[in-house]
């Protein structure tokens, strides 16, 4: 058994650590999350140049492997430094669909341009009525000729605003919820029909709510067979799902951290906070909270690759406990830092915000301890 | 035992929710009910018309304007003001310096100072945390000097609520030098805050509103007849005040609504198929709030109770403090939870008067999630939840320091 | 409204916490305990002759009142001064049947007797199937001419060991779980085909298994109409488990007593441990558990006299709650008293035990927030 | 990263398995796989079974007689022992003294002591703890006075487990007087428990055993070259020890095995109609403790990853032995809510050999309680998990006392 990191793999931390650290400080990170983009297109670039955006992939597909564990020390790290360049949504989960469904032909045109940092993607599955079922599609896509129609209303699609390509799921057969029927598109956001509310999340993070009426997609930008989706669908969720996780991993690592220096420096009653036993214990769950977290992380990340990217059960239990643990870990770094906690200007309340929205994310803490009970 | 209604009192039940149902603006009701922010006007706008029905001031004693209710009848008032969708009396002005201005002030003072708190004239806010004090009230750095027939005030105040629509602040200020033991250096005083030398920066909290702010004071001259009491008091004053503040801040009333609500939309929330509601998870830890909060009801009558057989509130109510917070933020989860991915969307002005745009996702989701954030505060202001559990140790458990 | 109890109330209180004091403190109730009834039939007298045995019952019925509130005073007192006498399973529960369901005739014959302290009766209800739904019984009672014939088998019946009849609850038709069938019948002990596995419980009370087979029983000693018992037994068993609700609370203040009383001598480090911030803020936990469990036990109580002595909901949200606090404040109160509160020796952990058995008497905590949620 | 097995550890578990299946012994695997007592012999003649096969001393040096096994094949060894219903190694004699005197001991003390421990021909008990010591092993008051070539030991240890089977106890003792600073006037003595002037009181424990004891010393002369190593370290031995001791103290395999029966038990259980494993708070509780138990495993196997690229267990182990704990205690609370009822008779004879009468209830219902019952201790005994998480506090995360 070996848990270290391998030599590339410890690389890519270090370099992405050096990101963070170098141009990615909290005043830096908040005017990119204040800009147009809600993302810094000038730091994409370094993603691709550093060649982090190969990251997902396998070599054939021009990537540098894209195990599951080789997500783990470039999440983690954007977590600690709460990145909101659409690494997730456009490389892993689109990108990943992509890879995983397209063919060679869709493949060829789209992914260089997605690893040269030239091409925006992002994955519109979740719609307003289904929550987290992933087979709770109501979007339609009905034939004409050699074509599709698509209808239906995609919700808070992420990095949705600045996607050049979407990849929707739209049922060609069957009733919402059947595990049937489900089909992948690429549909360019430019085509008659697509539109777009754009926004930002409450962490900092790029999303859109799209809407499709009657737009017309050719028999060609289908991904994949017709009707079977799913089976992919739920591969790179619970693939983005494991990324999220580590992500958590960082963020929590980051908030605990910080927790551990403010109350050393916080005074009252004339002595560090960090004086009083009944913080320090709290603080001592904080830190096992975040080791369990990592546990679980580095149990699916290897579950998943020796499965061959199919292992929900070991997902769920992951997402399902480090959500807890996101939770808790968020929730105590607040309350131990006080009033201060509670303001926008202190990064610790920034870290908390996405450690909430990670808790929600391809399904909530409930969803993923039932789904791992079923 | 006893604890149902009496006729007289379903009889002022039955006129309390007549008022409400005639009085109350539908849309301030609207936004109370979907947890929108108030403006100051909305809540100026309803005061004056509680002051009209002369029950403004519902624990003021009846010489200064109270409304002379028992305890039954406090705790009626309460739960049909929070069902009807009114909004919660600021407590600045009416809850916090008014009982300090009539029980410590001098005959001038209360005078000049409550009739205007009384109609909502004023708007008060408060000065009592600094930036590196928190909850360790006693060793505030804001200081007064005497000079002549004023005091010299400098120094910073922080986390003062809605300060930015404030006309005078109540501030706990270093009137002793070093030498002076820490209480008795404190006194209390009352600040015009069009006082030349105030500025107000606002500080944004998680929800992305400037709800609280920082008061920067630099050499602003207060008249001496502007303390309340004796110089070197004001610590005792705020302190009782602090203790008779803790009934009410059970907040049951309140957290009763929003925990309806929650089930009402639970109800309405597909989850892939069947409701939300029906999800056992989620459906478990509804009734366990429900429980923990039909728990916290009784140990607030309990303690309304000990009140009106002339008790003081002792500090034990720290429990309504901590229970208080504790349940309504396990509420705030459960609407986050129902709100899903809708929660993420981060568009505070569509919470705004005057926004006339489609909102993002169903009902108000996403301001369910920036109340969730907001509402972390509850278990750190008004003396943090760990500040409240000393308090059972030291003065209830007899656990010494 | 009033939650302080009555004149009559608070001397009945009084009067139990006396006796407690002077003739149940922890060597003599071990001796109690470990006696070959599992009871004192002196302390039994006594009950008798203070009045303590009619508190459960209506005026008419030779009793005080019979109030539920009324319970509260006596069974808080002996939750903390652990009595194991059977006041519980004989006069609240079997007792209580007796005068809810029994004929003039029948109550004249026996309520005296068990006021008088001349009579022990028990309540066989729980059969080994059935856990904690009343309407699972499987046991049978079949015509025979003016008599029945009882077969089954009764798990668990508290006082079953020193009672001389049983009210017994058996299906004169429908099946299992049918809400309608359900009888109750008095059957003397000493009945041909009655046998008895008489056993002391965890907590110290005295029980039974009892096998009824081919039991010959008379009409007349049928209590009540035939086959409509459930909702009586219901209401019984409600007003029962008020009654253990209300032992638990003063089973957790005398926990939460003693516990303060030890961390405030046991040193360590130079200390004593009750100086540790970390403990002192668990104290606190344990100290809002014993309120809120007590506001509960108050609004149950209160919600059953206002509603003729049926609340299933109130009792139910009690039950949960209780149980919760119950489980919290017993394994706090062993784990602060360290090494010693696992010993046999400590009054502490005999109250931890039984605050685990009342956590299961009448339904598990799980089972009342599930009876309450439906 | 890599956590699969390689075909070579694949065949070491496959011999695990035959051996185990064709050497453990009905009669013990019964009362192991069902939760009941194991009598001395029980333990004794399993031990000489495994000291037969060269398997007795799994971490020993293999000088000493140990297996040599890597940390994953002692894996494999710890999780087929607990599938297979194999008792534990009782660790007093195997896993506390031995290390110590193969560390630390003379070359005498290794000859003369060693071969009886590994063929369990002698029964050791600890004697750590003291009646007013508990976790804090620094205020120990057992003296052992020197005597020419005895020392004279006067005292009383406590919660010395089985020490009624024992023929030898390892003691830390007192030989510095009060000028001499705490941690350096504590030694480490070997006694036999035949000395004159040593007596073994029982403690009964919550499930009515006599499992701990108390030793008194009496005057009991002890000779010098039973010390090990030098007078005044024996503080130090004993707390490399007990950070050693850290590994296979999360009991994952253990727990598992529980885990597992309390989900078959909960599908045959009925619940007044369906099973109590459809449930839904039942099976809710379940999964959350399985995924606990999960992340455990994966912790105790970073901690060993950790170990076999050189790092010693850093006081980051202290998470093992705490969510070790709490794990197994969640586990022994679903049994006891499996049991029910039936959890509640008092009847501990129907666990112990020579009982045949019929038990009440179904399986070892009544078993679970009073597992639940002394399982409490496992939180408090081997340093309390509010000393592990002091620990924490001040070796990982820098927090001063």
């Amino acid at each position: 058994m070996d848990f270290n990191y391998s030599e590339e793999q410890q690389m890519l931390a270090d370099s992405v650590r050096r990101f963070v650290q170098q141009d990615y400080d909290f005043d830096s990170r908040r005017q990119v999350v204040d800009g147009e983009d809600f993302f810094s297109r000038a730091h994409w670039q370094t993603f691709a140049e550093l060649g982090w955006l190969m990251v997902p992939f396998a070599e054939e597909d021009g990537g540098l492997g894209g195990n599951a564990v080789d997500l783990l020390p470039v999440m983690e790290e954007f977590g600690k430094g709460m990145v909101v360049e659409p690494f997730l949504p456009c490389a892993v989960l689109a990108g990943g669909l992509l890879a995983e469904c397209g063919s060679d032909t869709q493949k060829a045109e789209l992914l260089p341009a997605l690893v040269e940092g030239r091409l925006q993607l992002a994955f519109a599955f979740a719609e307003p009525q289904g929550r987290f079922n992933l087979a709770d599609i109501d979007c339609r896509a009905t034939r004409d000729g050699d074509h599709y129609r698509l209808n239906g209303h995609k919700s808070v699609v992420l990095n949705g605003g600045a996607a050049e390509q979407l990849v929707v799921a739209a049922r060609t057969g069957g009733d919402r919820c059947d595990r049937e029927g489900i089909s992948l598109f690429l549909v360019d956001v430019e085509s008659e029909g697509v539109t777009r509310r754009r926004y930002k999340n409450v962490d900092g993070h790029g999303a859109a709510d799209i809407w499709l009426r009657d737009v017309r997609v050719a028999e060609a930008a289908r991904l994949g067979e017709e009707g079977k989706a799913l089976p992919a669908i739920e591969k790179m969720i619970d693939r983005a799902t494991l990324a999220v996780c580590a992500e958590a991993v960082g963020a929590m690592d980051s908030a605990l951290e910080k927790t551990l220096e403010y109350t050393r420096t916080r005074k009252q009653f004339g002595r560090p906070i960090a004086s009083f036993q009944a913080l320090q214990h709290r603080m001592a769950e904080m830190f096992i909270e975040c080791e369990q977290a990592r546990s679980m992380l580095l149990m699916a990340a290897t579950q998943l690759d020796a499965n061959g990217g199919v292992a929900p059960r070991a997902v769920s239990a992951a997402k399902s406990r480090i959500g807890r643990a996101a939770r808790a870990v968020g929730q105590e770094a607040v309350q131990l830092h006080g009033g201060i906690g509670v303001t926008d200007e202190l990064d610790v309340a920034h870290l908390f915000k996405r450690l909430t929205a990670v808790q929600y994310l391809f399904g909530s803490t409930n969803f993923h301890t039932a789904r791992f009970m079923h | 035992m006893e604890t149902s209604f009496n006729e007289g009192e379903l009889a002022f039940r039955d006129q309390v929710r007549a008022f409400l149902h005639d009085a109350l603006p539908a849309d301030i009701q609207r936004k109370t009910l979907r947890g929108l922010h108030l403006e100051k006007e909305d809540y100026v706008r309803w005061q004056k018309i509680l002051y009209r029905q002369g029950w403004a001031a519902v624990n003021w004693p009846v010489e200064y304007g109270g409304t002379g209710w028992n305890a039954t009848q406090k705790a009626i008032w309460a739960d049909e003001c929070a069902r009807a969708g009114a909004p919660e009396v600021l407590p600045f002005g009416m809850k916090m310096v008014a009982p300090v201005i009539y029980s410590y002030g001098s005959e001038e003072q209360k005078q000049r100072f409550l009739p205007d708190i009384l109609a909502s004239n004023v708007w008060w806010c408060q000065g009592y945390s600094e930036p590196n004090a928190g909850s360790d009230l006693a060793s505030l750095k804001t200081t007064a000097v005497r000079d002549g027939d004023h005091y010299i005030v400098n120094g910073t105040k922080t986390w003062t609520t809605l300060a930015q629509f404030a006309d005078w602040i109540f501030c706990l200020v270093r009137t002793g030098g070093p030498e002076v033991k820490n209480q008795q250096a404190i006194s209390f005083l009352l600040v015009d805050m069009k006082s030349p030398g105030i500025t107000v920066s606002p500080i944004h909290t998680l929800d992305g509103y400037p709800e609280v702010n920082e008061v920067h004071f630099n050499n602003v001259r207060v008249p001496v007849e502007n303390r309340i009491g004796e110089e070197g008091r004001g610590w005792t004053y705020a302190k009782v005040l602090l203790t008779h503040e803790r009934t009410g801040i059970a907040r049951v009333p309140q957290t009763r609504r929003r925990l309806e609500a929650a089930r009402e939309l639970a109800a309405e929330t597909g989850d892939g198929g069947p409701t939300l509601l029906e999800n056992p998870a989620f459906a478990q830890k509804l009734a366990e709030t429900e429980i923990e909060l039909l728990a916290l009801e009784y140990t607030e009558l309990r303690t309304l109770a000990a009140v009106s057989t002339g008790q003081a509130p002792g500090p034990e109510s720290s429990i309504l403090k901590i229970k208080g917070t504790e349940v309504a933020q396990q509420v705030d989860e459960l609407h986050v939870e129902i709100a899903g991915y809708y929660g993420m969307p981060f568009v505070p002005e569509q919470f705004s008067d005057g926004f006339d745009g489609e909102h993002i996702g169903p009902g108000d989701a996403a301001a369910s999630w920036l109340r969730y954030f907001n509402n972390r505060k509850a278990s750190i202001y008004g003396g943090s939840n760990e500040i409240q559990k000393n308090i059972i140790c030291k003065a209830v458990l007899g656990l010494g320091g």
